[in-house]
């Protein structure tokens, strides 16, 4: 195990890939128990990417995640609550309600909430990392897409344009194989994504994604490079969804085979095992961050069921700084009191 | 926590009046039937979009389609909303009658400028038509938050060149899909996701169209005019039983055809009642329902014995969690305020 | 071949009654000076578009801005009009207050996604705002043809969370842009390129601003209301002095701001002269005459002495060759017909 | 001079860029005269680029210009009086005047009309060109996008579509150095537009725009590569616009250094050059060629300058191939019959 990351910060990454596990198992269980809102969307076996990426970041830096990147604001401080109040729509998620999932923005934190359109959130984040030169500021921004995200026009446009502007943007390209049921024999021709950078000028990357370290180390070089004015990097992180594409999905469409490929390669047995083998990290302390994490989220989740769902008359409010615009009497109309 | 509105409404919902033969059917099969039975017809019929094959779609409307007809016909497209629609306006100018589907309808608006700018002026500016339909699911009431609960029809009805379609029984879903197929313009096909497993009607047998641009009256009456449409059909059917047990006879026209508008419909029904009240799901400023209120009031504006109200969503984006969304949607109560406040008048 | 609405209505439109103090300004230099003056005043404003730089716009609304500010404020960029859209809302949320160019206001067509998805839900969604202008030249009358003419502003108009802006004068182009520029909301500016350099009125020397959400009387008057917007007001003006020669007083209002619709000022003009038309170059159906007319016909029902009529551009693309554009465009003499009618009833 | 093209064929190649140059010329005089519409769109110096790229198509080929594309159509067998009709707006156009310039379409020769959108005619191509297959044709498609617009997401998502189906698509890009006043620093990155291809999987190709034989040598390949099954090219074409973006438009942002540089690389002078020292077309024949198409020419202009404006009504016609549905009584209503 080679790694430049000190001693603290190893345990970091361990304790914050568990989090990232652990949270989406209690997750799995809320939701089997019909409490979590709508859909699930899991990131079983790519905890390595998310979390080993946005742990490149410096304070200050910007993250734009997907929706199966719990474990990159985590990686930012997120804390479990945010993600559970936020699945079970609770008035004390940081959306108050109003959107599902990781759709909330911490602007304190640096974290800002994708829109479900895939692709939309690269031109956005160059458009922050812009405003922050303009400003004075060295932020590196950093966000996400799947190999089927890369297929929409938005990430040509702003990548395109990150490139020109040569922008301090890491963007993350999360090769999972999979676009819901689409392989990507079916998304794109290309012998990998990374080949894109050269369209666009700017350098191109492939790692392991299931291997936390090497995520990091090449997430950080790309950090290094884009705060020192060398612009954007497109890096591709190999690894594979687990899981369907949300828990109702129940992945018929995979070859089973494949799924025991890669279970052998999970990302967090594969990181203890290096802890283990290289004496980083022993078993025993292991295991007291493992008891840390679960209780930490016994708490959260209590706190999260207890939490009382949104007021009705929060639907109506927020759209334009200017409340009156659309206040006049609305809740009154639209809530029957006509 | 239970859906607000099934509670509401009953675990299926079927039109009471409903005596056409045929089989019961759900409103989501029925759109499966209908294009398993369009491509059995025309050779020149096929799907395309995302995970539509193997899969069967997201919502399996094109379940075992794949299966019989093959993967060209039914056809996996990259996560690509631009080569689905451009695809589709491509195919569909060299011979072929392509139905695309958005995965949720929320994502058309990748696709806008090729269909506002390429699909709808395409005839109108060159001569060369575009028979295609894009048809996915639409509207509110899963708890699908801002991304998944989108009724963008307005973009489509404010477009001149397209149609717009909106069926809320599984008869006209049938009907009015395999009318869109065969229409030779493009076509916007509204699914009501919140109707596809919940309502469940006759469909016959034997082939049939549902005209596009004809409404329907669902239920006579006397003292008002509900003018509706999708998912809000089946709050203004409730509100009207409810209404008749208080002896207010209320008429509901559902107008399954967006664009174009069933004037005569709408006018000849207003002209009996004297009353209009416009009901949908959509947010309220510049909706259908503006567009109702603005014909009505010009056309029948002698025969009107009071001002045309509208009951719809406000003007916010769908909230996610259901006591927002349940706000933000309206509802009998709501309809019954406004329907007792205009009888009164 | 000469252009009808040059000759019809003269070489320079300006408002008759103009009493401002200031100095006589064309519209399209009153933008730029909006722009100017404030990015003296804000060093968060910057510009972003193509060809905005070295060429000062297509239309030149940003010329000279480079020289004064530099090339990092007054911003090329590719040919890219998400990346335009998204770098600005990016930047908004940011802290920046960025001012977006469309070359053609048509290919905001690009950026719909971004524009309702992105921008206009940010802050319900998430709570962070998107302080944001995009501006461009709209509409018909320069035989721009199908993809130079564009009237978008309902796609917008039916988006909550976004406002719309159509200024008619000079003096509110230069005040309603510092206001949309000092607004903390996303703001859609649609500057009408017929009148760029065709009307000219007195813009003070003092900073001001024009608010959003203001309609203005430009004519008063007591037998009906024409509501009207952009470069149809000239058309409404002109009708109105004919139709004083026939003793018809006809009142003018000018919406200005079209996202929120100045509903008061709206109805307390009905609620006096008792008779409303709405004129608008955009196509008929679904257009923002048909929100004013169900706004009227729902609150001013009872001061309604006839129908509610609207003057419109048909539901068809904006043909290119001038006898079609005319033909396609609303005018003096159809609007005449109508208020006669109206008048009459 | 090597080509493959046997004598016949140099002479049409030869006479079509002539047409093209002329008819342009004629255009100017028209546009001067206050005749021509609108905006006027040269092709300039970009001759070879036009023409020698359709030249490749074979018979029952699609091809879809865009505006600076006059070569392309004429090479496809559109008739002068069709490209005069349409800049002068008249009842005569093949769009009836409903359209401007190159903004039509005329299926029976395979051309069809571009939007002013750029990059949208990237995805339809692709769908035309699957319906041919799928109806059992080898039809090869054609279509163009600037060193601007490949900036457009359409394009991004139009070839990457196009490369998973293998479409016999050959997407020429003409590099001209200039978008509007943009240059292409400002637009991409990247060394070369043709680096953009290995990110979709495709050939990527750079070739002389202004040597007609070369791009014809090229384009060939790319078009019998497509007819073969090999999917598509990206043929990157290096060229210069030799005029403003427009004719309004004086060029002041362009260094006169480089038009001088570029003069003398005219491709039409070029060409005869070749022509002439190779032998292959003696200057009598050339001047033959040219006295035929100006005197085509004058009867072109002739027949557009009498062709009628189009009737106003037409303009409340065609949207729906059923036409009762827009006109219920509409021209009267629009023009004043209320
Ligand atoms: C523009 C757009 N079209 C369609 C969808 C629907 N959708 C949601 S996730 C998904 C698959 C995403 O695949 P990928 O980008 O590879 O990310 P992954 O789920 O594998 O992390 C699809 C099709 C979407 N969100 N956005
Ligand atoms: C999507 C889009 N945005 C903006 C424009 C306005 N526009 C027309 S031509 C042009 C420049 C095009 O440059 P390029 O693609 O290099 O083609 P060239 O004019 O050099 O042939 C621009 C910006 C457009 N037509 N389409
Ligand atoms: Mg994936
Ligand atoms: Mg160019």
């Amino acid at each position: 195990m080679t790694t430049s990351l000190p001693p603290q910060r190893l345990a970091d990454l361990y304790r914050c890939m568990l989090l990232n596990r652990l949270l989406e198992e209690r997750l799995v269980h809320l939701y089997r128990q019909g409490k979590v809102v709508g859909g699930l969307y899991r990131s079983l076996g790519q905890e390595a990417t998310s979390v080993a990426t946005a742990f490149a970041l410096d304070e200050g830096d910007l993250l734009a995640p997907l929706i199966r990147n719990l474990g990159s604001v985590l990686a930012r401080g997120i804390p479990p609550r945010d993600i559970l109040t936020q699945y079970m729509a609770r008035a004390t998620a940081p959306s108050g309600g109003k959107d599902a999932n990781l759709h909330f923005s911490v602007p304190e934190k640096g974290v800002y909430s994708p829109i479900a359109m895939l692709g939309t959130l690269v031109p956005v984040v160059a458009g922050m990392l812009l405003a922050d030169r303009m400003q004075g500021k060295r932020t590196v921004g950093m966000t996400y897409l799947g190999d089927g995200g890369t297929s929409v026009g938005a990430f040509h446009e702003g990548l395109n344009f990150a490139a020109v502007q040569r922008l301090p943007l890491v963007l993350v390209v999360e090769f999972n194989g999979w676009a819901y049921s689409t392989p990507y024999e079916k998304q794109c021709a290309a012998a990998t994504l990374a080949d894109k950078a050269l369209g666009y000028g700017i350098p191109g990357e492939v790692v392991d994604g299931n291997d936390a370290l090497a995520v990091y180390e090449a997430a950080r070089a790309a950090v290094n490079r884009a705060r020192l004015g060398g612009g954007p990097t497109l890096l591709e992180c190999k690894t594979y969804r687990m899981k369907g594409h949300a828990e109702h999905d129940a992945q018929a469409y995979v070859d089973p085979k494949e799924l025991t490929a890669w279970r052998v390669r999970d990302p967090l047995a594969r990181f203890e095992s290096a802890l283990e083998s290289s004496g980083a990290m022993p078993a025993a302390e292991r295991r007291r961050i493992h008891d840390e994490v679960e209780s930490q989220l016994d708490a959260d989740v209590a706190f999260a069921e207890a939490s009382p769902f949104p007021d009705p008359a929060l639907a109506f409010r927020g759209v334009y700084a200017d409340e009156s615009i659309l206040e006049r009497g609305r809740a009154g109309v639209f809530m029957g009191g006509l | 926590m239970a859906d607000p509105r099934v509670a509401r409404s009953g675990a299926t919902l079927t039109l009471t009046a409903d005596a056409t033969a045929g089989v019961e059917t759900f409103y989501l099969e029925a759109i499966r039937q209908a294009l398993f039975e369009e491509m059995e017809r025309d050779e020149r019929v096929f799907v395309l979009g995302q995970d539509v094959g193997v899969y069967g779609g997201a919502f399996k409307a094109t379940e075992g389609l794949q299966e019989r007809f093959g993967v060209d016909r039914v056809l996996d497209t990259p996560l690509s909303e631009e080569a689905i629609v451009g695809g589709a306006i491509g195919a569909a100018m060299r011979g072929m009658r392509p139905v695309a589907e958005m995965q949720f309808i929320d994502f058309i608006s990748r696709a806008f400028d090729l269909l506002t700018n390429f699909a709808a002026k395409n005839r109108y500016r060159t001569g060369v038509g575009v028979p295609m339909v894009v048809r996915g699911p639409s509207g509110a009431g899963v708890h699908g938050g801002p991304y998944h609960s989108q009724s963008p029809e307005m973009y489509f009805v404010k477009t001149p060149g397209l149609k717009v379609v909106a069926p809320a029984t599984a008869y006209d879903a049938k009907g009015l899909l395999k009318a869109a197929i065969r229409d030779d313009d493009p076509v916007i096909f509204l699914e009501h996701k919140f109707l596809y497993r919940r309502v469940k009607d006759r469909v016959p047998e034997e082939d049939y169209v549902v005209p596009i641009g004809k409404a329907a009256v669902r239920r006579a009456g006397r003292d008002l005019t509900i003018v509706t449409y999708g998912a809000m059909l089946w709050t203004a059917l409730e509100a009207a039983e409810l209404l008749a047990k208080d002896g207010v006879s209320a008429e509901v026209l559902d107008l399954r055809t967006l664009l174009p508008l069933d004037e005569e419909a709408i006018l000849a029904s207003v002209r009996r009642t004297g009353k209009c009240l416009i009901l949908h799901e959509d947010t309220r400023t510049g909706g259908l329902g503006a567009e109702i209120a603005a014909t009505v009031s010009e056309k029948a504006f002698e025969w009107l014995d009071g001002p045309i109200l509208r009951v719809t969503a406000p003007d916010t984006p769908v909230p996610y969690s259901p006591p927002l969304e349940e706000a933000f949607l309206p509802n009998v109560r709501t309809l019954l305020a406004a329907v007792r406040k205009l009888v009164r008048y």
